[in-house]
């Protein structure tokens, strides 16, 4: 069955694992241990739930797109608002769940990755909630053209590090990152952003989004009297996918994933891990991932800054060869039409990142009856988008 | 095997240079490697250049770009130690490489390349014990040395194991962090160190920061050897422009062969006063 | 009893009321019509209660400020979390209201006035949702400074009709939505953003917004058996402070309405209407204002764009006749430092507007006994204001 | 209420300008309402210039733009209407101001200002029927008349109650809208004009948009006179220059004269023909 992934090893069948430095080995030990213990206490599992209702304002509401819907005329399409999280993203019942275990284990310090900023901001908010000190890696070409989020970090206590290696993006950050871990193991706690990584992190990130999946699958029966035909969410690490998808894969629903397609997967500018990647190791892990023929790791493109990740959740590629989820990609283009049609219909402008899920939605919403029905998660929503939008559209919405 | 038997067993004075291949060319990580052989080496650890280095520091980070942009791979690595036998180099080398390289070139063809070449050992630092069951097989049956780390984090009943385990040398991180120069070792290390000599099935050596003679002297009595990479590569960057010319190069390797020298040179007076 | 305001002439006292140009009055009573009609109507309020639910993600949660009331070391602070609403402010709640029952009665067209942009989104928004027209007037200063907001709304579909009269901000587009709303009332419904206006806007808007409050005294009241000793609520036009008092005016709470004093109250720079204002008529409503000694209305100042209204709900200035409320102000430097505060102790970047609140909230709680509370309401999230803070504190958060 | 029985009472020619005060100065002011008198104006609304002049379309916000420039307030303009009458000006003139602006300078001071003044009358354009009691009764004690306005949407009933209460004239609304030049008028005017005519207890004139002698011509029949407002502001603000000079303004005055008495035309001929 699905859910009994990972094995003890971290292995989702052949994917996942413990590809780290020996440096790194006790804190993953420190780690699993720690969650063993914690996601079977009460009070832990307590404090979690109460904080995602009463400090990130979950449970986050199942919207019927009436207007999209009938525009399509074909599958009704529930949106899972995830957007309406505090911080405007899922990336938060993550950060909380990690960061309640770091206090629980005694850490006074965390330290986590950022590309776009989304993950790095749900850290800092979560560091200054729980009193935790925070160090933010985040690319220098990506500082500049965040210059917002890198302000929200600092503005929540957080320090934001330049890093400088490489290509000076994510991939870099995560490794900074990494590197500042090792180095610091005995008081810090690495806080990843996605479902990625060395065991145990894309399980437990797994299990702390979940709620996503669990809220949705409760909230759609008692509209609809019976499970999804099909359920949507982009895939960039793939937390957000995993949270929505994982409660349902004993169902009968369909499960679709979609990746940035960026310029187009005929182009080198993408960032379709499972459409065009090979399997390598990743930070960590053993998964799909871009890379070059010697297995140098190739530097992913989308409009979507969460999604330019060049690689993917361990428990995705595993999903993948089960084929009990599919796996699509949308360009930037289909990204921005679908943006733009979900902010004119129903008043929500959602992040470019979930805007690859509904784009993929609404094509297959039009080739179903109307009987049918679509769950897409809204993963997060699209004011931190709008300088790109700006950009990108010429400063004139249409 | 054979080359560690002769080089490196029952030694406790095992100098262990860490080279980046292709920094700044094939030709001068080639006679670096000679060098560094002549001036006491008694093994050549030779870095393939990756990406996404994560065990490594700066140092070590920029090596690998500037060998990147000679499009320096595996495979090109690997025939390499081919040329350095072709020019005397008696010593084992062994491979340091990240998994997602090797997984890439393909375990067999890797043994059938390392066979060919005359390569005596491989280290994957991303590859904890755990997820090398495989490759150790491999390694067993193709009589490669499969290089193991050990960290002072690492849980007694790992070390046990890993050092129990131990072929070709164990390689000891002398503390929390990524490789590069570091000024001094916390005292911890020596107990460590004892503790990790009770285990070992093979010489122990210390890497991650070793940068002066201070240190080797400090360290020679509580292990079998020390591995220098960063503060060796700090002087392939300072020589660039000398070792990209030919007519300079032969110079520029001296000069980096005399740090090695000057650096291990606690291991050299005691051969001499013994 | 203060639940008994305003009367049938649309008077709080001696305040509010219709002051407006005969071509409107016609409009007004066919407002007041369709809001008798509705607002006892099950249908109608049945939906308006599931919009706020399923699209807005109502209930908002309270969430206690455990951080800062720890180191303020007195009276516990509570945060009803308004910024958790759809679009980031408690401006939605209002906007899902009155756009409702513009489609109750027929209306194909909104129109509404916006000055930081906030309420034009929330306008835009919901007419994107519901299927209306909709014109935003905004000044054409007010355009440059917020351009963000301007993209957003014109994504979502509505048209922003640039204001070139006056001084060309709030005030100058609030005239002109009115003159527009005039010339074409009969397909046309004035979307106000807030209990200001002639009658029956002050008391529809209050209506819609007392969600707020009723939410939170249900909630308060589970988590602490009692009610608040003080509640406290920024005041622009006034719309959050009255959702927020409306359901505790015939409690014990204490209620504090804080304004903007912008540069200080002692300087022209300000936007404390009650503090230094005085009697008279500002669209449409007689109540306190920001006037010379002729009547010309005043340009009022403060930093946050939601506090810089010249006027006040007439509510508010009834509630400070019968001394029920309490209103004070807060400096622009104060509300800046309580921005801050908040964000480092608890994760959560307010809106300047509701910093007014908080900075208040902080200086009463030292002085209160720690088994006294407080509640505030965070009327909205601080993302909006990142441009303005990284300006105004130079580009470093501290 | 006596100028209004002598030159508004009983007639069906109304020609009533609307002005504002101090556009551009206070002196140019005083000359066009004796001017405006002199080409047949039965009436003078006086505009008091407001900062927030939610029932007027641009020219007319524009021209209290360049009022308020000068410092005009409702107390000056008030002063000024005494200058207008040592000027000649014999006629009734009302004061046109937004309610704010009476608040601010009292009921009491305003009647006494007024009386003292000779002003005949008030119209406050955001002052409706409901909220104008107070004022009316005191306007009633003190034989000024209060104009009161109709629109196309005012309700039957209220429309009944206005009408039978106007005092001075009714002013009616042509059309929705705020003032401002319009070049036609919807065919529902007459209709409206009707109804307004059977109810109303003075003398009925239509605003709102006035601006062609064509529309004078139409509208003559349906009722007893037209207020012109932001056609003659335009004049105004177009000779802005020459008013501003000593030297050039009572030029600039007679050509805004003609424009009016062109406007009216259709008044005179008939006056003629009769
Ligand atoms: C709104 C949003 N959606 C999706 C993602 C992609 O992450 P994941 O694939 O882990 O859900 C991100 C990452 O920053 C994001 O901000
Ligand atoms: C976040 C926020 N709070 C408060 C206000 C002030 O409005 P009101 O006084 O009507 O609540 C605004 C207005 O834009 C706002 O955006």
């Amino acid at each position: 069955m699905a859910t009994q992934v990972p094995d003890r090893r971290g292995r989702f069948g052949r994917y996942g694992g413990k590809f780290v430095p020996e440096t790194v080995m006790h804190a993953l030990e420190e780690l699993e241990a720690a969650l063993n213990k914690f996601m079977a206490d009460e009070a832990f599992l307590h404090d979690f739930q109460e904080e995602l209702r009463e400090f990130s304002g979950r449970p986050t509401p199942l919207t019927f797109a009436k207007k999209m819907t009938e525009r399509l005329n074909g599958a009704k399409i529930y949106l899972k608002r995830e957007d309406l999280n505090h911080t405007g993203a899922h990336k938060l019942n993550n950060a909380i769940g990690q960061a309640l275990l770091a206090k629980r284990m005694g850490k006074e310090k965390i330290v986590a990755e950022t590309g776009a900023g989304q993950h790095g901001v749900a850290a800092a908010t979560v560091a200054a909630r729980y009193g935790l000190e925070c160090k933010v890696f985040m690319g220098e070409e990506d500082i500049e053209r965040q210059a917002l989020n890198v302000f929200r970090m600092k503005l929540l206590g957080a320090e934001v590090v330049p890093v400088k290696s490489g290509s000076k993006t994510l991939k870099d950050a995560t490794n900074e990152a990494i590197r500042y871990w090792v180095s610091n193991v005995e008081d810090t706690f690495y806080l990843i952003g996605s479902v990625v990584g060395p065991h145990p992190y894309p399980k437990m990130v797994r299990d702390f989004q979940r709620v996503i999946g669990d809220e949705a699958r409760e909230q759609f029966f008692n509209r609809e009297n019976k499970m999804p035909d099909c359920i949507v969410a982009c895939v960039g690490g793939g937390s957000n996918a995993i949270g929505t998808f994982y409660p349902f894969l004993d169902d009968e629903s369909a499960c679709v994933g979609v990746e940035a397609a960026g310029k187009g997967i005929d182009t080198p500018q993408h960032a379709a891990t499972l459409t065009k990647g090979s399997l390598g190791v990743i930070h960590g892990s053993l998964t799909y991932l871009l890379q070059d023929e010697a297995g140098q790791i190739q530097e992913p493109y989308s409009i979507s800054a969460g999604l330019d990740y060049p690689g993917i959740g361990p428990e995705h590629s595993y999903l993948k060869d089960s084929k009990r989820v599919e796996y699509v990609s949308i360009t930037d283009d289909e990204a921005l039409d679908a943006l733009t049609l979900l902010s004119q219909e129903e008043g929500i402008i959602p992040a470019i990142e979930s805007a690859h899920a509904l784009a993929e939605a609404f094509k297959r919403a039009k080739e179903m009856n109307k009987h049918e029905t679509i769950l897409v998660c809204l993963s997060g929503r699209g004011d931190k988008d709008v300088h790109t939008l700006m950009k990108t559209m010429g400063g004139e919405a249409h | 095997m054979k080359r560690f038997k002769k080089y490196v067993e029952g030694r406790n004075d095992l100098f262990i240079p860490f080279i980046m291949s292709g920094d700044p060319n094939e030709q001068a990580t080639i006679e670096l490697a000679v060098e560094l052989q002549d001036r006491g080496a008694n093994v050549i650890e030779l870095g393939i250049p990756y990406s996404d280095p994560l065990a490594d520091g700066p140092v070590i980070q920029e090596a690998a770009s500037r060998s990147l942009k000679n499009n320096t791979t595996l495979e090109s690595s690997i025939k390499s130690v081919k040329k350095m036998r072709e020019k005397g180099l008696k010593i084992p080398v062994i491979i340091f490489t990240y998994y997602n390289l090797l997984l890439q070139l393909g375990e067999d063809y890797f043994f059938a390349l390392a066979r060919e070449n005359e390569v005596d050992g491989i280290l994957v630092p991303d590859l904890p014990y755990e997820e090398g069951e495989h490759l150790r097989a491999l390694c067993e049956k193709e009589g490669l040395a499969l290089i193991s780390l050990v960290a002072p984090t690492t849980s007694e009943e790992r070390l046990q194991q890993i050092a129990g385990n131990a072929s070709g040398f164990l390689y000891c991180v002398s503390s929390l962090g990524v490789t590069g120069v570091r000024s001094e070792f916390h005292a911890s290390v020596f107990a460590f160190l004892e503790k990790v000599k009770k285990y070992s099935s093979a010489p122990v050596a210390v890497g991650f920061g070793v940068s002066k003679a201070e240190q080797v002297e400090a360290l020679k009595e509580s292990c079998d050897g020390v591995i220098v990479g960063s503060a060796l590569i700090k002087r392939v960057a300072s020589h660039e422009a000398d070792l990209q010319d030919p007519k300079t190069r032969e110079k520029a390797i001296k000069q980096i062969g005399d740090f090695a020298a000057a650096l291990t040179a606690p291991y050299r007076t005691e051969k001499l006063s013994t």
